[in-house]
């Protein structure tokens, strides 16, 4: 049996090793993910067993790295780039917004650009400034970008093996928060097909996380687990919470949730990044546009606050609790 | 690296560094001294040019200018949006098309039309992009050369990661002429001041990457002179980097010919990147919505005007006897054929398909895409039928 | 008198030519703005007046421009960078996104970094690839950075003047497609104060373009104009619509526009910007929440598609029409 | 400008790039050659410094490196959340810091430690960052050191921009120490990878913007060694942009000075910038979080502990017959005060108001932060209320 208990992050490893293994054109670039294995380990080993060519330790330069990395995928490359922490992005910015998110469409199908950027994301391990941001808004408005993040290890594994198949460029957001959960990966399932029209898309769906019947609450990497906490305590009292695990921010999977909002007739959404112009916001509108008779409530949204995240003294006040969850949850029952 | 150190005080109004030189502004041929080591002198380099090649040169010169007149009646005439004309470039860059090996692959800016006309792409789809009809235009894998890039600097990335992959393929020093890729990087002297390039000659400093950077200095971006960019001559910013370094007269097709060919060996030989500041100038405005008047000086114009690297080509080939007033009389039917073309083919590009708009936003179906096109495709079907029956209403009342 | 009929773009000069007379420490900075003017001569004649250490030609470098902006206002300048076009402020993102929105806080309000980052932006100019993009979301979703856009010459004077004048970064978006309509500007009017809590917020502070009591049209910048003539037509019809410039998009006025739709009980926002994840996706959010039980219809948006702004000859099909938004008020009427 | 050429071979295992140095590992002169032109060599630029003065720079090196252990120390008890230490760079930080006039204003990176210990900054200030209770720490203008700058590169543009604004403001080339002012931008050798700084040397040469960038390579970039950045040393980079540049040995601390003594000599008068690579070593890990077994020998690091630079300074001391023993056990005494000062204050330390976190996120009022604020204000009073109500509950009940 190939099923193992690992942490998220070993889940990570093992992704990014099956897809080195199944495909020689993949690599993977980034800052100190040679020898080191990465500031979080998770490149741990595979330079040793795949080659400095296939494992680069780059230039501190992440326009560079994601600027170099298209050209590699337009050379037939699939490349993987680690940016070292979320906050660091931002020299890349450039070269995602107005080459990767577009090259696609500039050349008329012509060209694919299968670059995957893996982002260590969001808060809760005491980091400095710059090291617990969650950008995911920043990619999602612009066309031509997957973005995704996984909540288990399962997931971890699936869709990174996933990304690294998608002909289209992915934002790949990794809980660090959660880097250390542990649960089972199954590491024979097979890489989710991104081919299929009619299928599900295997980047962009939901999932059903914990089923129930008088509210949604809407999730995504970092903060399904608080969620299901949320869920577990409110059960305690009698509530029932259903769990959405988003998995894509860009696509939003509106079915799936609007299918549970229907149901339930409230939602709380909660996500790490500022609520202001965040991931909720977009389903907030959407889920109002198509559940508007059913909705007893309005969607509320549980995130991150107007103001750069806080020193790692205050980042409990700042991040979604599970407190600030059942308050959101009792304000829409209110209703 | 062979220097060839000639007073560029002849070509360049303001800037004497010396540079490259191969034939002067009177069509001379310029005695360049042997070279020690082991790299052959540039002269040794232009050698074999035979009269047929010169003539082709000349020919593709002069028809990359007329593909620019063309194309700036063309927007004059309002079918196309915009156009940026190469025109005092011809020799910046057909030089150095010609040195080229078909595996080579070309990342040009915005500005390389005589580039692509020596590579074979189409001059409609090349028209494209300005049309405001196609973000690109041609395939790049049919001519090996990439599409144009308007954010400056991001392709010269793409140009050094794209060498990186030649490299993993083992497409370098195999000694194979078919085989061994180099990779041509095309940008401006104000592009040099972009982060991107400076990260570009990093990356491909550090992995001996098969790249040349050919930078064309037209002592323009836009209204900015490249005094406003830098404060030493641009060749040098290679060398801050490892890359060697070289400056050519941009308006000597032969020299850049040379220079391009230098810098291709090491690339295919598998010894890494080159920088080549090929200083020329931007005869005509930045593109058809400029107005030089604003910022520079007739004269200054005037004075290049003088130095037409096209006169120059015509100048030698006059010297050599290579010229032929049949031959000459044929390339400038050749040039109106092409601008027959031209003004054919570009008025028959339609616009494109209403829902092409979200066609390619990826490459795989994604929910939002899929959601926005099916509305558009009702909205637009409604609005159809309403205009329909307006004018049928509109029919009846009469 | 000091009223005067001009163009958009002039009434920025005249801004711009105000603040430079009215405090030394004013300068502008920015590619081709000295002698040219700009590409689209906002500039025109300011370098010659104020001189090149004023009105600085600055080297070809979106990121160094802000950067050294960045330095000049720690040492006491105050800083108005031109970006020369919307899809070229991304070079710049990341010094805008890690530092100028978060110097201030960083430094515990001990620095101030008054920078203004201009940018033309919107399309309806039929020009080429990332000259028509539209990025407000992308900077309102960073604490730190107020985001306003003028829809008429008098607020593009006085916006202006309030922008230099503010303590706070400031991304200005000049509605490009508009640079050339015109109006009357009092080139009298007081530079809008910023300094009293208790006034409203000169640089947030939303605008009843017209009054109406069927449907609420929230926009912004260049979809003023087009929230306006559909107003028109809709008057026309016999529906009352109320047209909301918010004027800026960070903050957001939610009172204002509130409680107009808690009246009219419908709201369409009008956008160029794609609406996925856009400023409609917000205000239909907070609209939701405060107004819930006003509301007859969803919040309704009509903006740009997920997909990259296509080329000119596709633009008009792209942009937010007076017939889209007419649809939309169909539809939320039909609710 | 003058370069002391002098054989790197001693303190650089692998490269052999000449250096400027001064002072042999050994603590003995090295004796420089005369300089011809308007410039005084390095040896000049410390002759005047007298006992006092090296007794004070070897002071500053000894209570960085105090610095460094304990803030190590109180990373380990879970003080701090994250440290950087600057062991090994000791010299390559108080040597420049001597020789800055009050006016300069530095722009340090994160691991500046013994500049902003010569500068005057609180020492338990210095510390609030990495403890997690404040995003900077000090007031910039209180010592003219700008806060740490996490995202690499960055700050280098604010310090050209800042030397900038010093031109504005008239305050080079007036003659007067007290007016003429400088700026340092401090970074690493992996930032000089990073766009941001090639765009600063842009801007500073065009500009002749009084700025020093002084440029620590100690070898590594977290686990990257420095050949991953550049193929030549990096020194060069400036020259590439028309900043003149020096290497010097970052081991000596008198080299350090005399180097930093000319860059600013240049920068008051007005003459623009400076490009210096200090070559120096971190001789510990990258961060407490950091594991350097993983990437490099314990050879390696054995061979610097060898050179450690206090221990230069120190035998320097002996050689010139500066030391004395009872001034060594008073600085030893120093050392020990520091570590208590650090480790009472560090504790002492609070956490900040909860609703701090609202704060100064703008200068003036913003809505959604004042909307946002209330209602966290009123959750949290909300909460508080609840949990006294849930104590009082459980009381009754017991
Ligand atoms: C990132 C970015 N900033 C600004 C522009 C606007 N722009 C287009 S061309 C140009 C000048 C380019 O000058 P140069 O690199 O010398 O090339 P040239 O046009 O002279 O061939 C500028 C500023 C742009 N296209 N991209
Ligand atoms: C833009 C950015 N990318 C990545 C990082 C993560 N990071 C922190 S320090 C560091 C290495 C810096 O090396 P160097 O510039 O040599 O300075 P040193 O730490 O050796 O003093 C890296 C990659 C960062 N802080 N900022
Ligand atoms: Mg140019
Ligand atoms: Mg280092």
């Amino acid at each position: 049996m190939s099923t193992q208990t690992m942490p998220l992050a070993k889940a990570v490893t093992a992704g990014l090793r099956a897809a080195l293994e199944a495909d020689p054109s993949v690599m993977l670039m980034g800052e100190d993910i040679g020898r080191l294995g990465g500031v979080f380990r998770v490149t741990d080993g595979l330079q040793k067993d795949f080659g400095e060519h296939r494992v680069v330790d780059t230039p501190l330069a992440e326009s560079g790295i994601v600027g170099t990395a298209i050209g590699l995928a337009m050379r037939g490359y699939r490349p993987v780039c680690e940016i070292q922490f979320d906050g660091f992005v931002f020299p890349a910015y450039d070269q995602i917004t107005t080459q990767l998110a577009k090259i696609h469409n500039r050349s008329r199908g012509r060209i694919q650009v299968p670059v995957v950027i893996r982002i260590p994301y969001g808060g809760g391990i005491g980091a400095v400034e710059h090291h617990s941001e969650s950008p995911e808004a920043l990619f999602a408005h612009t066309a031509g970008l997957r973005v995704v993040s996984p909540a288990t290890p399962q997931d971890a594994y699936d869709m990174m093996r996933a990304a690294v198949a998608s002909p289209d460029p992915v934002i790949f957001l990794e809980p660090k928060g959660r880097y250390w959960s542990k649960g089972d990966v199954d590491l024979d399932s097979p890489v989710p097909s991104l081919d299929d029209a009619a299928g599900p898309d295997p980047l962009g769906t939901a999932r059903v996380a914990r089923s129930g019947t008088d509210v949604t609450l809407v999730a995504y990497g970092p903060t399904v687990a608080t969620a299901l906490s949320a869920a577990e305590a409110l059960a305690a009292e009698g509530t029932s919470a259903e769990v959405v695990d988003l998995r894509s921010v860009s696509p939003l999977d509106v079915p799936t949730v609007a299918e549970s909002v229907r149901r339930t007739g409230r939602c709380v959404v909660v996500h790490e990044a500022p609520s202001f112009f965040g991931s909720g916001a977009e389903l907030a509108a959407r889920l109002t546009e198509e559940c508007f008779y059913s909705l007893e409530a309005p969607v509320l949204r549980v995130g991150g606050y107007h103001a750069p995240y806080p020193v790692a003294k205050l980042e409990h006040e700042y991040l979604p609790s599970v407190d600030r969850v059942l308050d959101a949850v009792d304000r829409t029952l209110a209703h | 690296m062979p220097h060839q150190v000639i007073d560029g005080s002849d070509v360049g109004s303001a800037d004497v560094t010396p540079l490259v030189q191969l034939v002067a502004p009177t069509g001379e041929r310029v005695h360049e001294p042997d070279n020690d080591g082991d790299h052959p002198g540039y002269a040794a380099r232009v050698a074999h040019l035979t009269g047929d090649d010169l003539r082709a040169m000349y020919r593709d010169m002069v028809l990359t200018r007329r593909f620019d007149d063309e194309a700036t009646a063309l927007q004059r005439q309002g079918e196309l949006a915009l156009y940026a004309q190469a025109t005092g470039q011809e020799a910046a860059q057909v030089g150095p098309a010609h040195a080229l090996a078909a595996p080579d692959m070309v990342f040009p800016s915005y500005r390389e039309h005589g580039i692509l006309h020596v590579r074979g792409v189409d001059p409609v789809d090349r028209l494209r992009l300005y049309r405001g009809q196609d973000h690109g235009g041609w395939d790049p894998a049919e001519h090996n050369v990439a599409l144009y890039t308007l954010v400056i600097g991001s392709h010269v990335l793409h140009a050094t990661g794209y060498a990186m992959g030649v490299q993993r393929d083992g497409a370098v020093g195999t000694g194979d002429p078919e085989r061994d890729t180099a990779v041509v990087a095309c940008f401006g002297d104000g592009a040099t001041s972009q982060g991107d390039v400076s990260e570009a000659l990093v990356f491909a400093a550090v992995n001996d990457a098969p790249v040349v950077f050919w930078c064309q200095n037209n002592q323009w971006a836009i209204s900015e002179p490249t005094t406003r960019q830098s404060s030493v001559p641009l060749y040098r910013r290679g060398e801050g980097f490892g890359v060697p370094s070289v400056r050519v007269d941009g308006n000597d097709v032969l020299a850049c010919y040379a220079v391009m060919a230098e810098a291709l060996e090491r690339a295919h030989a598998g010894h890494g990147p080159t920088f080549v500041e090929a200083y020329t100038y931007r005869m005509g405005a930045h593109t058809t919505s400029d107005d030089p008047t604003r910022y520079r000086e007739r004269a200054e114009e005037e004075y290049w005007r003088q130095r037409d690297p096209i006169d120059r080509l015509a100048a030698l080939l006059r010297a050599e006897e290579h010229w032929d007033d049949d031959w000459a009389a044929g390339v400038a039917a050749e040039a109106d054929a092409l601008g027959e073309t031209l003004r054919a083919g570009v008025r028959a590009l339609g616009a494109p398909e209403t829902t092409s708009m979200f066609d390619h936003v990826y490459a795989t179906p994604h929910a939002q895409v899929a959601a926005e096109r099916a509305w558009f495709e009702r909205y637009e079907a409604e609005t159809a039928e309403q205009t329909a029956q307006d004018a049928e209403t509109a029919e009846v009342a009469r």
